[in-house]
């Protein structure tokens, strides 16, 4: 049976619900071809957070009084419309600044203070350094193993090295979702039964999935999931962990403060039930407003038809890159193993410069290490270009890139 | 005179009389030596902190008693639980508990309740619910554990 | 010389930037006395945000397009705008999610990492659960000891016991400078000069000051100073560190990510520069710009003249709670000893009843344990009612709240 | 013909000539054995990376060399400033080097900068300006130690 398609999207009626697209650069319209970086906001987000700060601001869990409540219920219900997102229980649901604070609080919680000194932790070779580094912090301050799965040269995970990683002492697995530098989508079922096998945990940096393509917490197996606000159409400054019951209720907190206690004298303390004894301090509710209107936001489009929308602009894509020739690109040319987010070198030419080069025309795409510096070493490149996509991207964007990159080889005598 | 004369107040939709009344004369409040099941429960965030006590003999509460601090509403709400439930079986206690909490979270009736029908207009002030429940919580939460023990 | 008194705020003027002061609360106009949870936001502060998200967003130093780049200039002239308001250097300057994570940092990076076992950490009894459970994490964690300066009866802090504990080994001290339940402004001069001479650095959280009062960090002589963005008219969402070179450089990291790094491998990596060692992952833009908006405007109306309008409340509020009786008054009666947050009990009345009958007329305080569980303990009370002050308020709002407590007084026959 | 057929390009305001020339074919690209200066520079945001050494014989530059990688611009500029400096002395070292960054930071003049002033254009792309004066702050900032613990 094969599946219906569906309906593309309406892309120009999208375009209209974000502000920022009508922005000449440089002369130019803006070509915003950098959403893997963070992605532009409609106006029912903007509009969510500029309505709670003129109507329902408030501190949240402390109050009596109605507008302390109407907070309260606001940043409840935006927990409970995230998780919805994700198909999880609102209750593992941690609100963070970011995807980078959600790996810090793993890192911090579960990896330092309750893996024993031996146990490793493994992550990829294709790792943004914040699924990397705070692993580092915590194996050097706890004595744990750090070991990288290689990548094979198509830009997929060795799987025989995972196999070969995934034993004990292995205690945990923080591997992304899709890489933000090849766009790369690991075979997370396989991995995750390798690890579980093995007794290890799996933490899941979904930065570039929960965005792009339906993602189910409750399928994927995993014990934690992170992903950032800022690069689903929502407010910058908000983000989440997910994690399972058990590893959560065991943890010990991350941050001491307001909202995350139960009772607390000078000498001791004792913690609040999850998810609230990881939430330390005011948590930023106009965020999760944001959020919530983004999650309905995305919806209402529908992720499997964004991601269609995303696998037709990344075909046209690769084909631009390669009718242009010279260029190296990075990563899987297979659309069904990769998602739209395509790194490349043209020629010699330093990342920065093409990136220089494409602006002058108001083309926005990303030019350096993406926060990938193991990465870029194993490519043997100082830096790359990534080009992204996102719901409101056309074709003729992808085309005006290539015109564009037409121009860095004229410059450059490429 | 009853709704009528403006110079009589209208009854308070919260704190009703009786519910004050319970609040400065609690009934059953202080320690049970002799009981069977007893349950704490916490309201972090307003501090409110309570401890339920009572003794099953033949299948019937036949003593009960709470001790704590808190708000006027949980503190009657919890006077309250005392005097409805000293004396009946426990399918009864375990009824009236779920009807009382219907009551408040889902607005559903309230006959029979007796004294119990004076907390319906917590139902009108959201952050307060938690308190009038907080001892009913308790308690249904305790039965629950001991029906899932005992065959 | 007498000080020629300022010109009172125009109140009113003020009031018409606060979209939320139009709205009704159970069919009364709101009263809003619960600014020392969070304040309310003026139009500028909203559209700042939107402006940005309309007009300029894009993640920050890590590109070469011009959206990028507007972005990182707009996040590091924020942060020039918010060090200029505390007279700071703004290469100490770290923003965080509020004044918890602040404090968090201090004691995770500072206290837990730099500290010896056995070394002393000093805080007050009348602390906020915000600077006080990070200092219980880390001194469990490191071994520290922790000792709590005394509180004297008048609310204010017992200064020999201070003489007796700021000696060795007291490396640390961390101090509120105004409390947010007593109101009590603490005498910081002397505090830091004990310390100091002992040989240990001074924390001060100035969630409850910075927003109320001119703070200088350098007439402070203090080595760390944390507040929250949205106590000061800014969004949620953001709070700044500020800290000495010569402690911020020392420390490590407090967590690992992008933006952090100078360069990484797999196994190892080095740190960035202050302050962006201590900014890891993608940053709260928005909400910089939205604070630097912030300051903008207090500092438009003035910090003097705000901190005179409250004291003027402050004494208004003060006498009416003696003129309606049965009022016990936690904190100094001296107006020279304490900022515009009062906290009280009515009779034997609990606190959330207070707070309810309050609400009923749209009169929104503060009723609880304001996260000072230990200071409840101190005053024999399970929760207090609390009326903060700020900008907008009037001394109309003053009596209003006078005529609800005295219905409390009528409901409960005070 | 200059500007006046718009068969013949306009020279591109960043990426003149002669700085494209400096990016292929770089001078004074390698390492010096013999220097009495070295010093290391890097644009962690970018990944430029760049090591710039230099031999001072009687108060006068007497061998230059850079190596590393980085963009055009920062590898046209740091190939510029071994030429330009080559063979002078401290002060005048210093006085091209301010002025070289003034021309950029604050638009100052260029005059006497030679082919240092096709680099002018820079100035208007901000992002890029870091990239043009990485050898050159590396440079500075040597000799302002150099100064401070020399007498
Ligand atoms: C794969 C991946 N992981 C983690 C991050 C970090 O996200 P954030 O900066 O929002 O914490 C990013 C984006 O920068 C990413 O693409
Ligand atoms: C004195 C004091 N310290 C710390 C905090 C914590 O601030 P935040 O919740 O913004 O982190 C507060 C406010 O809640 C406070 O009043």
């Amino acid at each position: 049976m094969i599946e219906p398609a569906l309906a593309p999207l309406d892309v120009a009626r999208i375009r209209a619900d974000f502000p920022i697209l009508e922005r000449k650069i440089n002369g130019a319209p803006l070509v915003y071809l950098d959403s893997a970086a963070t992605t532009q906001k409609p106006n029912v987000v903007i509009d969510a957070i500029g309505n709670y700060y003129r109507t329902s601001n408030a501190n949240v869990h402390r109050g009596v009084h109605s507008l302390g409540n109407e907070a309260t219920d606001a940043f409840e219900l935006g927990r409970r419309r995230v998780a919805q997102f994700i198909d999880a229980d609102p209750a593992g649901l941690v609100f963070t600044r970011n995807t980078t604070e959600a790996l810090n609080l793993v890192a911090a919680s579960y990896a330092r203070e309750m893996l024993q000194p031996g146990d490793r932790i493994v992550v990829t070779e294709m790792e943004h350094h914040s699924n990397l580094v705070p692993w580092q912090l915590a194996s050097e301050r706890a004595g744990l193993e750090l070991a990288a799965i290689r990548l094979q040269d198509d830009g997929t995970l060795d799987m025989d090295d995972a196999e070969r990683l995934l034993k004990p002492p292995t205690r945990l697995l923080s591997v992304t979702h899709q890489s933000n530098v090849l766009g790369t989508v690991n075979d997370l079922a396989t991995l995750t039964r390798l690890a579980h096998a093995a007794g290890a945990l799996v933490c899941v940096d979904a930065a570039q999935s929960v965005p792009h393509r339906p993602v189910s917490v409750r399928q994927l197996d995993c014990d934690f999931l992170a992903f950032s606000g800022h690069k689903m159409c929502g407010p910058m400054g908000i983000g989440v962990l997910w994690a399972r019951p058990e590893p959560l209720n065991a943890m010990p907190p991350f941050q001491g403060g307001g909202s995350m206690i139960l009772r607390v004298t000078l000498q001791h303390s004792s913690w609040n039930d999850v998810p609230h004894k990881f939430e330390a301090g005011t948590p930023d509710v106009a965020s999760v407003v944001g959020l919530a209107a983004a999650c309905d936001y995305i919806d209402n489009i529908g992720l499997t038809a964004i991601c269609e929308h995303e696998t037709r602009l990344t075909k046209r894509l690769l084909d631009v890159l390669t009718t242009i020739g010279d260029i190296d690109i990075h990563g899987p040319l297979d659309l069904t193993q990769r998602g739209g987010c395509v790194s490349f070198n043209v020629g010699n030419v330093h990342a920065h410069d093409v990136g220089t080069i494409l602006d002058r025309t108001g083309i926005a795409v990303r030019a350096g290490h993406h926060c990938c510096q193991p990465l870029m070493q194993r490519l043997g490149v100082p830096a790359t270009t990534r080009a992204s996509t996102y719901l409101y991207t056309t074709p003729n964007e992808i085309d005006a890139l290539g015109e564009g990159l037409a121009e860095v080889k004229r410059v450059f005598r490429v | 005179m009853v709704g009528f004369s403006n110079t009589t107040p209208v009854e308070d939709d919260l704190y009703r009389e009786i519910v004050l009344e319970h609040y400065s004369h609690p009934r059953h409040r202080g320690e049970l030596e002799t009981a069977s099941s007893r349950v704490d429960a916490t309201n972090p965030l307003c501090g409110d902190e309570l401890s339920l006590a009572w003794r099953v003999e033949g299948g019937r509460i036949s003593g009960i008693a709470f001790s704590g601090r808190g708000c006027s509403i949980s503190m009657a709400s919890a006077s309250m639980l005392c005097e409805a439930l000293d004396g009946q079986d426990m399918a009864t206690a375990a009824d009236i508990a779920a009807r009382f909490r219907s009551m408040l979270l889902d607005k559903g009736p309230s006959d029979g309740l007796g004294d119990l029908e004076a907390l319906r207009g917590v139902a009108a002030y959201p952050v307060r619910i938690k308190c009038a429940v907080l001892a009913w919580n308790a308690l249904l939460q305790e039965l629950a554990g001991t029906a899932e023990t005992e065959p």
